[in-house]
């Protein structure tokens, strides 16, 4: 590779970031805020004390979670936008749990966590027997499951679960101690969650890379058809894989409603399903990508509230900021190849 | 009104190291500060305390969602660290949070508005609740409606069905059963009265009925005037777009004693919460060093019901309530103050028929605070 | 009593329902283009805040919604520019789009928050408005209300009746051959997403400045996927899709009244039901479910019947065409 | 009009598909086109119809050199060309068909169009139902669609690429009727494109050879179809003469055995296949043979009736089972079904291995048994070529390789399309080793010559009917050309 090649690859890896920050700058001023202070704020929300780190590592948790089972399903070929939903079941299996079972935390815990695979599990089961045996496109079953299950969930909260004091639809009475899994000192992050997320990461990017059945999910991604006629059972496979992302999901809710919030809330699932959507995209669906990527996007959640907070700016600027780059992404790397085509040709 | 500038520039100027004589408190808000409902009116208070208090300011953070990325926990270290001595958190979805800072940081006060922990016992002692007392003005809200309507139905525009909403809406029908027989001199059996809850306190797309279509709904039904139980003005903003179509329409707002503004000329009244008072007096307590933990219900100044330095709930009549309806709606004011009129008072069934108050008895301020159904007569769920 | 509260419920589901029908009859044309817009939802929230805010700030409805119609076209180029030319996937572009639309609308949108503004004017019209029924059904509405029955029948003709129409089926069925007889079919494919684009912003602006008025945070969330369900459902016709649309108008509109009506059942049953729905009639067109009712029809009537009911996307859908 | 092309040249990538091909068509004659596949008859004509731009040469029509750079810029100079797929809309209506691409103004003047396709078809014997869609019209209608939307363009030169394949007998000859007609009643230059000796000595006046990119010479008729196969392969090829092979146990069975779909019925059949016997299934596509070959391999499920392998009933069964009890089906679209682009061809050997494979996979392991694979089948590419990398033969030989070792049933459509003669002599001889250790085969192809020479049976399929089994021995391509066509005669 000469140096000029080099130079235009970099700048082509370059131009995303440039691309979105241009975008954000250009919203900002639009809004009327001075952009530099801006991004001071945001960046410093995000790291200026150990607190601050742990924070975003609280969100980042699930959202590595989550985009750890999105690779499942994108691998396959598949849109599951029913993240969100699945979190919000893998919360209500758990809050089940942990309002049922008498247990001491070391079996109460690992039972929530199983129960939120399942509760995850069956509800992206449940999108992909509409997918598979319905015909209805993943997407509009995702989406519709996500509001079906946050409706679910708060007639969970408002009925069945309320709390006998205190009158309104906050949430459930907060759970025993036991359920609550366990806290580094003076932060709200769980060594556990973290674990897990670690965990999930590493289990995921083998099975995908080194497995005869990460190997057939690709074959299916890439041709259902001659994937099928290999002999790969086509439907199970796409089935199995709504349900490992969903279990993940799941996880992620248990770690929401044991690790973050101790009780389950009406708006649990906080729109993590619908952003670990854009980091599995960001990060080119691969494992190895998810880790940083999601580290990014945790960082501009928290620093955002910083933002909104000093300088009364809407957090949503981290969302604009956030599909920004997705975008820009993805029109540079089409630019990429519409490039090389035309020198080539 | 003329058009605003629409600079988001901030509205207080960073105070990153305040100086000792500086006394800085935050509000944490569930919607939007401009949100001409709840939010907005626990804005005004605090400008209210602020502009009172020499030396004193506040921060604010704005659409916090109980389970969004952001907690409150993360806006509650923030304001910490920017100093702020005293931390109100505006709804009692922040219950649970409000506890968990409070123990956090010991040396910070905190008041939970609306929320009952301190009553229950689960609140750490830097930790209070106030509330304002509506239901009052939720009858006199009902009694307007009572006077204008023409078709015999008013309807209720509910957020989510609990106790406290349920004695919102209970008592807006008994303020409008009353001025319906005695000013009007008709039978109230014959008042319509329909209740939809939307499912939050303020329109959730997707996962809420949406207000919008709610309340063109009940002007389809026969309704003519809408009573608001919600925090955000969709009932007013359909009620003014039917009645410019040539509909008789009229709203009642809530929460905001501004809400009237937006379209003032079918605007009966609007019921509002005044927290300036309660601010201002928390406030210079943290100051003074004489606060303590609390629940207070505050009720109107019967004196005067719209004093704003005295009363913590009042009722605003808006233009669209005629000069006759407006002197019976200050004698039904009057009446309440005097005790004469009871809001709450038997004999009330609840909406399955069984005894809520028997003949002449009168609710308890337990009884009114746990009302457990709908009341006979009206009409819509009430679980 | 009840024929009147009928009447009126039909005339509220037809004004409810008109941003849907106008947001499905520009997403028709584009994927009959051979180009998903996914963007809708995002597309329609940035839209109705950007129709809403210029409105506001001119005072005039006018400037709104060309205001809107400009977003709408914007974020469909955006689309056309990555899928046509980049080759992008439409569903990954269309997927950030809807959450860039979203997030920028609630951004930008902030200082309009709950503003009174103005709106599409009441436009009732004389002597038809007196007809008993039709009249108070269907022509005492605000203009926009005319303009989106309106606009039905001109995407059909102009679909089925014109020559530009054949042309435009014939880009999203088979571009190859659209090109063998002399089509530009990339050029076509941009106008056509594009000016469904502009609709899709008419669309949000009629949220903002006549069915939902005014502007708050997430004002308009969720219809533009109830929108690209309904056009799946339509089967990309015209009229099947404006039935699409007012069906979920009829149910959308009923929440209220059915929650009171029908005791017993949670009134979250009621607030899901429009995504409920949704899945529900996809359920019904595709091809597994569909063929499961159509095994209870005796042999003979199945072909009829599925003819009838079955929908078939056009065969380039979401394909880029290349030249050699 | 007399077109002439002189020293055209199209390159793509590394390929020279054209490389200075001139060629002259008179008015009112009809010029052959000869070649082997990949020879570069396509190419030259979507030079002269402007789908390609060429790289050099000129086209000349009546002396007048032309310059066009889009298909319907050549139409209005007055040259048509009907694609080997006809290049139409088959969910548009056949008057829609016909009016795209006229300019008739705002609207769709339908009432005009209607009465002069209808002229047009009557003109010529056609029976074109306008209000028909055209997917429900067999590949000769849509030809005659074709050809009646072109002249009612003005288009004085029409082009036919392989007219013939997909077509039945009697349909044929209504064509050659109509070609004739074109050229000598209506004085049109015509060009027809094939590689099959046959026709082209019965219809054409001319006939030009292309053997690879090049012109390999030019003959006027009459002549010998020697002279021809020597010029389009440089000598003459003699045909492999399948051995005798003893036919085993009974592997397929059908009884009474019908399936139906939303588009096609096919009615019942018997059948029963012998170990080591190959079976042509002959018919217009579209005509079952494709289902047959589909439901054999549990694909499909049946209708009515039983499926047994090897005396096990097979009915109800998955695919899966199907695959296990030793079936395998080869269909047509390669990159569509059977390979995957985006997988590079170790990946695809993991993949298609029968036998339980280990959890983990071994990666230095499966490179080396593709690479064997890879010599084996003498595919050009290496394990980690991408298969869509891979040129169309050595995507058949990777399937063929994909096969599993040990098959009792392979079924097989148009085996050899798309390929030269010379891959497929080498596809056929892989074929017929499998047979003789046992395999049955079915196939399909459009070809009834390659029906004729490879088949003992051959099965012949009419609108979704299995008509007759015939013993290939005692059958012509005439025979089967009528039965397909639906006569029996
Ligand atoms: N390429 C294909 N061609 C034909 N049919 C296919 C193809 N791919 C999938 N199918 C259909 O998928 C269905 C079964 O898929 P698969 O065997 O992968 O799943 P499964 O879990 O075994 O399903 P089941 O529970 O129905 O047995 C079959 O009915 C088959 O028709
Ligand atoms: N679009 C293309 N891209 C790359 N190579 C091409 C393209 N079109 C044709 N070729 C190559 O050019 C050569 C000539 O192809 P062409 O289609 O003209 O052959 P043909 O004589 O029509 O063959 P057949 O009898 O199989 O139709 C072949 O090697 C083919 O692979
Ligand atoms: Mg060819
Ligand atoms: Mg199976």
């Amino acid at each position: 590779m000469t140096y000029s090649q080099r130079l235009v690859n970099l700048l082509l890896g370059l131009a995303p970031v440039a691309l979105a920050l241009m975008l954000s700058t250009l919203v900002l001023i639009a809004a009327g805020a001075p952009p530099l202070e801006a991004y001071k704020h945001l960046l410093q929300g995000a790291s200026e004390s150990p607190a601050k780190i742990a924070d975003v590592l609280v969100v980042w948790v699930p959202l590595a979670l989550c985009s750890a089972g999105l690779l499942f399903t994108f691998t396959a070929g598949l849109w599951n936008i029913g993240v969100e939903g699945q979190i919000i079941f893998g919360v209500i299996f758990a809050t089940w749990v942990a309002r049922n079972l008498y247990l001491p935390a070391t079996l109460l815990i690992p039972l929530m966590i199983v129960g939120g695979m399942i509760g995850g599990a069956l509800w992206g089961l449940l999108a992909g027997t509409l997918k598979v045996y319905g015909g209805v496109h993943e997407i509009f079953a995702g989406l519709g499951l996500n509001f079906i299950a946050i409706t679910t969930n708060i007639w969970l909260i408002a009925k069945p679960w309320r709390p006998d004091l205190g009158a309104t639809m906050q949430g459930t009475d907060p759970f025993p101690a036991a359920a609550w899994l366990p806290r580094l000192a003076g932060l709200r992050l769980s060594p556990v969650s973290l674990l897990l997320a670690t965990m999930a990461l590493v289990v995921v990017f083998f099975i995908l890379r080194g497995t005869l059945w990460g190997l057939q999910l690709k074959a299916i991604g890439k041709n259902a058809r001659s994937a099928y006629l290999l002999g790969i059972a086509t439907n199970r496979h796409v089935l199995l894989s709504f349900a490992l992302c969903g279990a993940l999901a799941g996880v992620a809710g248990v770690v929401q409603v044991s690790g973050v919030w101790g009780r389950n809330i009406p708006q649990i699932s906080g729109g993590i399903g619908y952003l670990s959507l854009l980091v599995a995209m960001l990060s080119g669906f691969r494992a190895l990508g998810v880790a940083p990527v999601a580290l990014f996007f945790a960082a501009l959640g928290v620093g955002a509230a910083r933002l909104h907070l000093r300088m009364q700016l809407d957090p949503s600027l981290a969302g604009v900021l956030g599909a920004g780059l997705v975008l820009s992404v993805l029109l540079v790397a089409g630019l990429r190849t519409r490039l090389l085509i035309s020198r080539e040709g | 009104a003329g058009p605003a500038t629409p600079a988001a520039t901030p509205t207080t100027p960073p105070a990153p190291t305040p100086a000792p004589e500086e006394f800085l408190f935050g509000i944490i808000l569930v919607g939007p500060k401009d949100d001409h409902g709840w939010s907005e009116a626990h804005h005004v208070a605090a400008e209210y305390a602020m502009e009172r208090v020499p030396g004193s300011d506040f921060v604010v953070y704005e659409s916090l969602i109980p389970g969004g990325e952001v907690t409150l926990e993360q806006v509650a270290d923030d304001m910490v660290a920017q100093g702020a001595k005293l931390i109100l958190t505006t709804s009692d979805a922040f219950e649970e949070d409000t506890i968990g800072v409070a123990e956090k940081y010991p040396e910070i006060v905190f008041i939970n508005v609306s929320g009952d922990d301190v009553l229950t016992g689960e609140a750490p002692s830097n930790e209070g609740n106030f509330m304002g007392q509506m239901e009052y003005m939720k009858g006199v809200a009902g009694c307007t409606a009572a006077l204008m309507t023409d078709s015999g139905t008013i309807a209720y525009l509910g957020p989510l069905i609990n106790d406290e909403t349920r004695r919102l809406a209970s008592a807006a029908y008994l303020g409008a059963r009353y001025c319906y027989e005695h000013y009007r001199g008709l039978d109230p059996a014959d008042l319509r009265f329909i209740v939809t809850w939307i499912g939050f306190w303020f329109h959730l797309p997707g996962v809420t009925l949406d207000p919008t279509v709610v309340a063109n709904g009940f002007f389809d039904e026969g309704a003519d005037v809408i009573i608001s139980g919600i925090d955000t003005t969709e009932g007013l903003v359909v009620a003014k777009q039917r009645a410019d179509e040539g509909a008789r329409a009229f709203a009642v707002p809530y929460d905001y004693i501004g809400a009237c503004d937006e379209a003032p000329d079918i605007c009966l009244g609007v019921p509002y919460f005044n927290w300036g008072p309660a601010y201002l007096s928390t406030v210079q307590a943290v100051i003074d060093g004489t606060w303590k933990q609390s629940w207070d219900w505050n009720g109107p100044d019967w004196s005067d019901i719209n004093n704003l330095d005295t009363s913590h709930a009042g009722f605003l009549f808006g233009d669209g309530l005629p000069d006759a309806q407006r002197a019976q709606g200050q004698e039904y004011i009057s009446g309440l103050a005097s005790g004469d009129i009871k809001l709450f008072v038997g004999p009330l069934n609840y909406q399955d028929g069984t005894t809520y108050l028997a003949d002449g008895e009168v609710a308890t301020d337990e009884q009114i605070w746990y009302l457990k159904q709908l009341l006979e007569g009206m009409e819509g769920p009430s679980e | 009593m009840e024929i009147t509260l009928l009447i009126r419920i039909l005339s509220s589901v037809l004004a409810n329902s008109s941003p849907l029908v106008i947001a499905a009859m520009g997403e028709t044309i584009s994927e009959r283009a051979g180009v998903i817009n996914l963007s809708l939802d995002g597309s329609i929230m940035l839209s109705a805040m950007s129709g809403f805010a210029v409105a506001y700030l001119t005072g005039n409805v006018v400037l709104g919604f060309l205001a809107a119609m400009m977003v709408g076209a914007l974020m469909a180029l955006v689309i056309a520019f990555a899928s046509i030319t980049l080759h992008q996937d439409q569903v990954a572009v269309g997927f950030v789009l809807t959450l860039l639309g979203a997030e920028l609308a609630n951004f930008l949108g902030e200082p309009f928050v709950r503003r009174p503004g103005p709106r599409v004017p009441y436009m009732p019209i004389p002597l038809l408005r007196d007809i008993p029924v039709v009249g108070e059904i269907f022509f005492r509405q605000d203009i926009l209300v005319y303009a989106s029955i309106v606009l039905i029948v001109v995407v059909w003709f102009w679909i089925f009746k014109t020559q530009a129409g054949l042309r435009l089926r014939g880009v999203g069925e088979r571009p190859e051959a659209a090109f063998a007889r002399g089509v530009s079919v990339n050029r076509l494919r941009y106008l056509y997403t594009v000016v469904g684009g502009a609709l899709v912003g008419i669309a949000g602006a009629a949220y903002s400045l006549s069915v939902k008025l005014g502007w708050s945070e997430g004002h308009t969330l969720g219809n533009g996927w109830i929108a690209l369900a309904i056009v799946i459902f339509g089967g990309w016709h015209p009229f099947r899709v404006a039935f699409g649309a007012y069906l979920f108008g009829v149910l959308i509109s009923l929440g209220g009244i059915l929650q009171r009506s029908i005791p017993g059942v949670p009134t979250q049953v009621f607030q899901a039901a429009p995504f409920a729905l949704m899945i529900l009639v996809l359920l019904f067109v595709s091809g597994g479910a569909l063929e499961r009712l159509l095994s209870l029809f005796p042999p003979r009537m199945r072909r009829v019947v599925g003819d009838a009911l079955r929908v078939a996307p056009p065969s380039a859908l979401a394909r880029p065409f290349v030249t050699e | 009009m007399k077109v002439e092309l002189r020293g055209i040249k199209k390159c793509f990538g590394s390929v020279r598909a054209n490389d200075g091909v001139s060629l002259t068509v008179e008015a009112g004659s009809i010029q052959g086109l000869l070649g082997e596949n990949g020879a570069g008859k396509t190419t030259l004509m979507k030079v002269l119809s402007g789908f390609v731009s060429p790289e050099g040469g000129r086209i000349l029509l009546d002396g007048k050199e032309a310059l066009f750079s889009s298909p319907a810029q050549a139409i209005e100079k007055g040259i048509g060309m009907l694609h080997q797929d006809p290049l139409d809309f088959p969910p548009l209506k056949v008057l829609d068909n016909f009016l795209f691409g006229r300019d008739s103004g705002f609207l769709l003047k339908r009432a005009l169009a209607r009465k002069e396709l209808l002229e047009l078809s009557e003109r010529f014997g056609f029976t074109l139902d306008p209000e028909a869609y055209v997917n429900t019209l067999t590949v000769g209608e849509r030809q005659q669609l074709e050809i009646v939307r072109l002249l009612s363009l003005g288009v004085e030169v029409l082009i036919f690429d392989e007219p013939t394949t997909g077509i039945s007998t009697p349909q044929k000859a209504t064509l050659f009727a109509t070609l004739r007609r074109l050229a000598k009643e209506e004085g049109k230059s015509v060009i027809f494109v094939s590689h099959k000796l046959e026709e082209v000595l019965e219809l054409c006046s001319g006939v030009t050879v292309l053997r690879r990119g090049k012109v390999a010479g030019e003959i006027a008729m009459p002549c010998t179809s020697e002279e021809l196969v020597r010029l389009m392969f440089g000598q003459v090829i003699t045909t492999h003469v399948a051995e005798e092979v003893s036919l085993g146990e009974p592997v397929l069975e059908l009884r009474v055995w019908g399936v139906h779909t939303y588009r096609l019925d096919l009615s019942p059949v018997s059948l029963q296949v012998r170990a080591g016997e190959v079976i042509g299934l002959a018919g217009l596509e579209g005509s079952g043979q494709r289902l047959l070959l589909r439901a054999c391999a549990g694909l499909i499920k049946p209708s009515r009736g039983s499926l047994f392998l090897r005396g096990e009933d097979m009915s109800g069964k998955s695919y899966q089972k199907f695959l296990d009890a030793g079936v395998a089906y080869l269909p047509a679209g390669r990159l569509e079904e059977g390979l995957i682009p985006g997988l590079n061809l170790a990946e695809h050997f993991v993949l298609a291995r029968r036998e339980k494979a280990p959890f983990f996979i071994n990666w230095a392991l499966a490179r080396g048994d593709a690479g064997r694979k890879i010599e084996e089948f003498n595919i050009i590419g290496s394990p980690s070529t991408l298969v869509e990398g891979l040129s169309g033969g050595n995507q058949q030989r990777a399937l063929l390789a994909l096969l599993p070792d040990s098959l009792r049933l392979l079924l097989l459509e148009h085996p050899t399309r798309g390929l030269d003669v010379e891959s497929a002599l080498w596809v056929w001889d892989r074929l017929l080793e499998r047979r003789e250790e046992g395999t049955a085969i079915l196939f399909t192809s459009t070809d009834l010559d390659e029906i004729l020479e490879r088949s003992d049976r051959i099965s012949v399929f009419s609108g979704g009917k299995m008509l007759e089994i015939l013993d290939a021995s005692q059958t012509d391509v005439e025979q089967l050309g009528y039965l397909i066509g639906g006569n029996r005669g």
